[in-house]
């Protein structure tokens, strides 16, 4: 502790040995050390990247999609990943992030589904159970310093109500009627906010369909991450329903007669 | 602890029905030791401008040295009282003159200005430390306090209040400011302006 | 000698994960008389993002005590968790709510138990007293607290509260002669300094923003009247038991940019 | 630990500074006088990084010795204190500063006031009924709160001097020995053993 | 020892720095500028140019301004709107400005918009992004409508319909879904406020009223405050202090009027007949 | 059958929640979370435990998201500042202390009470981290109880202050920061005893502890005699207070004043800084300025003078 008067209670400067006590002016940590502690490597950066996934509610449910694009830095590495991931039949997950701790969070949600339904209670795990339980996974890898690098938008419908929240490496978690991850959440965000909010009711597949394309395109416009091959899902009473990749069509043209970046006009 | 906080301190100023009122406190600290409960950080500039410097105190002393011989000289070459507009122009330049080795002092300035028809509007500006002006129509803080003097102002202010009323206003919003501010406090000035004469009043604050 | 050497260069420094963020957003809580009110805003961002316009901080947590976190949410949200599993065991073995003062001392003890890891959240815990007096306890993140009659916590607490203090203990005011200032104020009054609070607060604060909706619970103590919250428009009634006190939400519009 | 305290009274300021000259842990003269006389009814003491103060305090010393010459009389304390702030807040903007603080005590003959100006290394000047500088104003400044005067004789003006260094030598952890005391009044400047 | 001059010469005064980076060394931190966090924008239509912004101007997380104008005139049919260092934006754009009207009287006729971005870009350039502003440059000559974006290290770049500033995303995501070539003046107009909306309502650092500037060939049109969408509500209370609250100490009044009493000498009135 | 596969698996879906669960559990205190024991009752059962980050430095974590000095805009700002004296004399001890907190430059509270009343016969006083003392000194006041009931007499000052300092050596390092006077009168007296976080325990008869507390000793050390009546002591306690209150930033607001005897100890009163400054408890300001108004150190002018 410092006693100086203007820093009273605060933490003493240990580069600076006022009781001559040199060189453990500060106690030294003592407590248990790994060995080997260098050689545990956590994800502390997220290495193969997924972009924006884009979710929104509509009349009759919720509509998610995402690109087919894994990234290794800024090379399109992987262009047919699913990042949309149904689980039960009810629920669909999205994920943005690290796809190797995406992949992680499939697998235990698949072991998870598979343990609910050996126990034959009649009981199954619907999206607000499916994204407590992420949210509590999440936060305690974040509260351990090994983080799921990852944001993860879970959408559903069960007993007539659609379920739409958003979770994070962090363990943030947030709900709203329209969610995007990643880019997705500058980008799309005020398109979808604009065009959703307050017609939760009204939209139909087809409009709620033509806003989440429009979105995946100014996102393929402008995120230099991102691919114009995709995916979109619906979940709704009927159950899941994760489309197969489509590509939609883009137009270059708009610059055209436009020169240079200044005085050019050949 | 930022530079501006080496020293504390924090100014208003606020807009009423023909009049304006401009207030700091009096406190100069050396960080967390006071060292003069008497530092009057607000100066006449003309008759009618009146110009608070919140910041660093040696800039203080420097700029008010400063603006005294650029406001002289323009009177000098006028022959005319420096305009409240001309003046905050004067100010921004002067400040934005050293953007890569700034004054540490975000100034903040009250006036009543002439109108064509020969009377008086009251004007207010401020300026961050490079002298981006800031005109407003109700009121304008700097200094260590600002964040405090913003939400108090916000809630108290109300257009067109009378002199007396105005000195209320802006004693209450600067009194409460600097209660909860470490930096600032040590007394309060208050100088309230109308068209014909400039009531200055020392208030009772807290002294701790 | 300890000259005052800055912490700069010497300070800590650690590149890595960090398991903390700031998302924004005010509470604000005033005890009156024999009531208190709890608010807090309801918008949840991250930098200048807005993640949702509607996330709530304030949290309801027996009939008689009301939980505002700010901070950040992860945190945040998980505590409110907590503390609710401990108040739910707390009725199982006691078969009666706790106290307030109870569940202030245990928010306490809950906090510095991450004395080395904080949760990185400020709380105000508003409500009833058992002596039937609106009671305020504020927290600093790892938990000291006090009693208080107004508090506000969070981005704007630094505009809002000198603002509180002038209007709700009449500080610097001197009293026109041969009156003095009221101890507690009415609740229509109070009501009208938090929405007043928070629409200043929107107007000059951003980055760790203010705004969208306002949350603002209000706790009777037993057997008072309802004191005008009948004609307050949006208001809800939120009482769960009939041990007497009282829980309303009144929900208010605030500007979204 | 350099201390320097100033005290004003009626018609008088005392101005004292501890005689040591330390170098890191080595004290290597205890009786250097830290106060130098600039004009008959002015006075400057002076602390901070060694070799700056003594160069700025012959700086100043001999400009307002050469404006006496100039003029025939002296600067009036207000007057000086103003070109010294300016010198060295000049000096602060040029590639090598003088790091001091001061004290500056005079007596003005034209309205028989004493004066008292405390000026910083960084150029920020201020007048004061009483002031110090070094660690020992963490001790001295709520002690003078409590019991200085303005109108105090120079026999209490010293007795409350003699207590801030008293305070100070018990609570401070390297605290000077001696003090050199100086008193200028309207008769001009002599120095006081205390 | 070298007195720091009065006189100002042209240019910027690099006096303070020397103290001013020993301060910083010593770990007192440089404040912040008033910045504007901003949306800005501008679009090309079928007779012109529409520029807009925002109109908050922020010091850290707090309004500094809430209805700045970031719209600034370059010349009667060029405007430009800047983000960034506050400061930097209003002094780059003055001096431009004024460079340009200087320009125009040496030659004798209307400059043009690439003139006005070569000499931003020049100026921006030669000091390496440290005068912080980011612009969006807009108008219309005799080769036509022109609209560039300037980033604050001096990089230029040409686009029928630009954004910059914190909001940047928000408004090109309108744009890239809502605009197209040879759009009416209705049509774009409400597009740039729907861009410019859409930063103020979902970017902190944007806020407060909409700004348009529209600009064809023969006529500018400024349209101030064109959308005001976050008038403050009306408040629950009013705050006015009984007279006499504030306790105070001394009071000192300074009269600004002259007065003249007029003495006459003699007591006889001048005798007029 | 798969419920002995979980209890070992280190992975799955079981196992993950399991593992954030044990997250929950382990940083409060084990099992009986709950029942009679919820809440503090727990803490009787040991010392408690604490969570710490899985990171290779815990303390300089701690120090990165918290220490406001080195960077004003670390998030978690935890409150400080203060001034707090206590002195024994004849009559007793007394222990007078500011009520500020501030976080960065932001008075954080006006009303903080910095007296911590472990027992009717002991005082704490509370500089540092305002959590630090308040949680470690209710803790202490637990033992001191439980000293009573084991033992059928009450704990000496110099016990409970040695058991203080060894609880918070026990934690050296890790960023605890706490400067406390423990006060007392026990069979030897009026006691005063100052603990801090770094583990040094002293005993003493004039103690003064904070940012403010060298401001403190100056007023306090020229008005200190043993002999002082009561009325004397009481008003030097706040007098000092006052002092430190008026010239350092970090102190403030209000004092309060207690004062230990031999029946306990007694709660004098709370005294608002700015009205002590113009009107005093007595009517005269302690204020300086209040105390020479009119006094003026300039000569008159000679009488001569024409």
């Amino acid at each position: 502790m410092d006693h100086f008067p203007t820093n009273w209670g605060r933490p003493r400067n240990d580069a600076f040995d006022a009781y001559g006590t040199y060189p453990i002016a500060q106690r030294p940590y003592n407590g248990p050390k790994d060995t080997f502690e260098t050689g545990v490597q956590r994800t502390q950066q997220p290495i193969v990247t997924g972009t924006s996934v884009l979710a929104l509610k509509y009349k009759d449910g919720i509509m998610m999609a995402a690109d087919n694009l894994a990234s290794y830095g800024s090379l399109a590495r992987f262009k047919d990943v699913e990042r949309l991931h149904s689980v039960g039949n009810n629920t669909v997950i999205g994920a943005g992030g690290d796809m190797s701790d995406f992949q992680y969070i499939q697998s235990i949600l698949d072991s998870l589904m598979i343990e609910e339904f050996t126990a034959q209670d009649g009981h199954s795990l619907g999206p607000s159970e499916i994204h407590e339980y992420l949210s509590q996974v999440m936060y305690s890898r974040r509260s351990k310093m090994d983080p799921l690098w990852n944001s993860l938008i879970v959408g559903g419908f069960k007993d007539g109500k659609r379920f739409l929240s958003y979770v994070d490496l962090l363990g943030t978690t947030y709900s709203s009627s329209t969610l995007a991850t990643g880019y997705g959440s500058y980008i799309a965000q005020p398109l979808l906010r604009k065009a959703v909010e307050g017609y939760e009711d009204v939209l139909t597949e087809e409009q709620a369909e033509k806003i989440i394309t429009e979105c995946l395109k100014v996102l393929f416009y402008r995120d230099a991450r991102s691919l114009n091959k995709y995916q979109i899902a619906t979940i709704t009473a009927k159950g899941v329903h994760i489309s197969e990749s489509r590509s939609m069509e883009t137009t270059w043209s708009f610059a055209e007669g436009i020169r240079g970046y200044g005085s050019q006009t050949q | 602890m930022s530079i501006m906080e080496y020293n504390g301190g924090s100014v208003i100023a606020m807009v009423g029905k023909d009049c304006v009122a401009i207030a700091s406190d009096l406190r100069l600290g050396n960080q967390a030791l006071g060292i003069s409960s008497n530092f009057q950080k607000i100066f006449p500039v003309t008759d009618r401008i009146y110009l608070g410097l919140p910041g660093l105190a040696t800039d203080v002393t420097t700029l008010r040295e400063l603006f005294r011989y650029r406001v002289n000289m323009y009177t000098i070459k006028e022959e005319r009282d420096i305009e409240p507009e001309t003046f905050a122009h004067l100010v921004s330049s002067t400040l934005y003159e050293r953007r890569f080795g700034p004054f540490f002092i975000e100034p903040v300035m009250a006036g009543m200005s002439k109108t064509p028809s020969g009377g008086y509007k009251p004007f207010i500006a401020a300026t961050d430390l490079i002298g981006c002006l800031n005109f407003a129509k109700d009121f304008v803080v700097a200094g260590t306090a600002s964040s405090k003097l913003y939400g108090v102002a916000e809630g108290l202010w109300e257009p067109d209040l009378e002199p007396e009323d105005l000195f209320e206003t802006i004693s209450q919003t600067m009194l409460n400011a600097v209660d909860r501010d470490a930096y600032s406090g040590w007394g309060v000035i208050v100088h309230v302006m109308t068209k014909d004469k400039v009531i200055t009043r020392t208030l009772k604050g807290r002294m701790d | 000698m300890p000259d005052m050497v800055s912490l700069d260069r010497a300070g800590p420094q650690q590149r890595q994960f960090n398991p903390y963020s700031d998302n924004g957003g005010t509470i604000l809580a005033i005890a009156g008389a024999d009531f208190s009110v709890i608010a807090g805003d309801t918008r949840q961002s991250e930098g200048y993002n807005i993640q949702t316009r509607y996330a709530p901080k304030v949290f309801k947590l027996t009939d008689k005590a009301v939980l505002a976190v700010n901070g950040f949410a992860a945190d945040g949200n998980m505590f409110v968790k907590r503390v609710r599993q401990r108040l739910e065991w707390y009725r199982h073995a006691h078969a009666k709510d706790m106290p307030l003062r109870a569940i202030a001392r245990l928010i306490q003890t809950m906090l510095y138990g991450r004395r080395f890891f904080p949760y990185y959240v400020y709380n105000i815990l508003g409500g009833i007293e058992e002596d039937g007096s609106g009671a305020v306890y504020s927290f600093d993140p790892v938990g000291s607290y006090e009693r208080e009659s107004c508090r506000a916590a969070g981005a704007a607490q630094s505009l809002v509260q000198p603002f509180l203090d002038n209007q709700i203990y009449f500080k610097n005011q001197t009293a026109a002669p041969g009156t003095t200032h009221p101890k507690h104020l009415p609740l229509q009054e109070v009501l009208s300094l938090v929405i007043d609070s928070f629409t200043s607060a929107t107007e000059r604060h951003i980055e760790a923003s203010v705004g969208d909706g306002l949350e603002m619970y209000v706790v009777l103590a037993r057997g008072s009247q309802l004191q005008g919250l009948e004609n307050v428009p949006n208001v809800q009634e939120m009482t769960t038991t009939s041990d007497g006190e009282r829980i309303f939400i009144i929900r208010r519009e605030l500007k979204k940019d | 630990m350099e201390t320097s305290f100033a005290i004003t009274g009626k018609g008088y300021v005392i101005l004292a500074a501890d005689t040591t000259s330390a170098r890191s842990i080595v004290k290597m003269k205890s009786d250097e006088d830290k106060i130098k006389t600039l004009s008959p009814h002015l006075l400057m003491a002076y602390s901070g990084e060694p070799g700056d103060t003594i160069q700025f305090a012959e700086y100043i010393e001999r400009n307002i010795r050469l404006y006496q010459i100039r003029n025939n009389y002296p600067l009036r304390p207000p007057a000086a204190a103003s070109w010294i702030r300016r010198s060295l807040a000049d000096s602060l903007r040029s590639r090598k500063p003088y790091a001091v603080n001061l004290l500056l005590g005079g007596y003005d003959t034209t309205t028989y006031t004493p004066h008292l100006y405390w000026v910083d290394y960084l150029g920020t000047m201020t007048e004061l009924p009483f002031g110090a500088h070094g660690y020992g104003s963490y001790f001295a400044l709520s002690l003078l709160d409590r019991y200085h005067d303005p109108e105090a004789t120079l026999e209490e003006g010293l007795a409350t001097l003699r207590r801030c260094i008293d305070e100070v030598s018990k609570r401070l952890v390297v605290s000077p020995g001696k003090y050199k005391v100086k008193v200028v009044d309207k008769d001009g400047i002599r120095e006081v053993e205390l | 020892m070298a007195a720091t001059s009065v006189y100002s010469s042209p240019g910027f005064d690099f006096s303070n720095q020397l103290r001013n980076n020993f301060l910083t060394e010593k770990g007192l931190p440089l404040p912040k500028a008033t910045s504007t966090g901003t949306t800005i924008v501008g679009c090309l239509f079928e007779d012109g140019i529409i520029l807009g912004a925002d109109t908050r101007a922020t010091e850290g997380p707090i309004v500094a301004d809430k209805n700045c104008e970031k719209i600034h005139y370059i010349t009667e049919s060029i405007r430009c709107c800047g983000a960034g260092t506050a400061a930097d934006t209003e002094f780059v754009t003055n001096f431009i400005s004024s460079n340009m009207e200087m320009l125009a009287l040496t030659h004798g006729r209307k400059p043009r918009v690439v003139t006005a971005m070569t000499m931003l870009k020049q100026y921006l350039f030669r000091y390496q992004g440290h005068v912080g502003a980011a612009l969006v440059l807009g108008g219309v000559d005799a080769t036509g409508p022109n609209l560039f974006t300037i980033h604050p290290h001096g990089s230029t770049d040409k686009l029928p319909y630009v954004t910059m500033g914190s909001g940047s995303l928000a408004a090109m995501a309108v744009f890239e879904s809502g605009w197209k070539a040879n759009m009416s003046r209705e049509d774009a107009l409400q597009l740039v406020k729907d861009a410019i909306s859409a930063g103020i309502f979902n970017d902190l650092g944007s806020g407060s009223n909409v700004d348009a500037c529209i600009i064809t060939a023969n006529h500018t049109e400024m349209l101030r405050n064109v959308e005001m969408p976050n008038q403050r509500v009306q408040k629950e209370k009013t705050y006015v202090f009984r007279r006499g609250t504030t306790a105070w100490k001394k009071e000192n009044i300074r009269d600004l009027i002259v007065s003249e009493d007029v003495t006459p000498v003699g007591t006889e009135a001048m005798d007029t007949s | 059958m798969n419920s002995f596969a979980d209890r070992f698996a280190i992975t799955g879906p079981i196992a993950e929640l399991r593992k954030a669960q044990a997250n929950v559990e382990d940083d409060e205190f084990s099992d009986a979370a709950w029942g009679s024991e919820a809440g503090f009752g727990s803490l009787a059962k040991g010392i408690p435990t604490f969570t710490v980050p899985n990171v290779p430095d815990p303390s300089s974590f701690l120090r990165l998201h918290t220490d406001d000095h080195a960077d004003p805009n670390c998030r978690i700002k935890i409150q400080h500042g203060t001034t707090t004296l206590a002195f024994r004399f004849q009559g007793g001890v007394i222990v007078a202390v500011d009520s500020r907190a501030t976080a960065g430059s932001y008075v954080a509270s006006g009303t903080v009470k910095k007296v911590i009343e472990i027992n009717p016969y002991l005082l704490g006083t509370m500089a540092g981290g305002a959590a630090d003392c308040q949680f470690w000194e209710t803790y202490l006041g637990m033992h001191c109880r439980l000293h009573e009931l084991r033992n059928r007499e009450r704990i000496s000052v110099s016990a409970a202050s040695k058991y203080l300092s060894n609880l918070v050596y026990s934690y050296k390092g890790m960023g605890l920061s706490m400067g406390t006077m423990i006060c007392g009168w026990d069979k030897t007296g009026p006691a005063v005893f100052y603990v801090d976080s770094d583990g040094t325990r002293l005993k003493g008869d004039l103690f003064s502890v904070g940012s403010g507390s060298t401001f403190a000793y100056g007023v306090l050390d020229q008005g200190y005699r043993w002999d002082l009546s009561d009325e004397e002591a009481q008003e030097l306690g706040r007098r000092s207070i006052y002092a430190a209150g008026h010239r350092d930033a970090f102190s403030g607001n209000t004092c309060n004043l207690y004062h230990v005897k031999e029946d306990g100890w007694r709660f004098i009163g709370n005294y608002d800084l700015s009205q002590m400054h113009y009107e005093g408890p007595s009517g005269t300001g302690y204020g300086y300025d209040i105390r020479v108004e009119g006094r003026s150190s300039a000569d008159a002018p000679p009488a001569t003078a024409a």
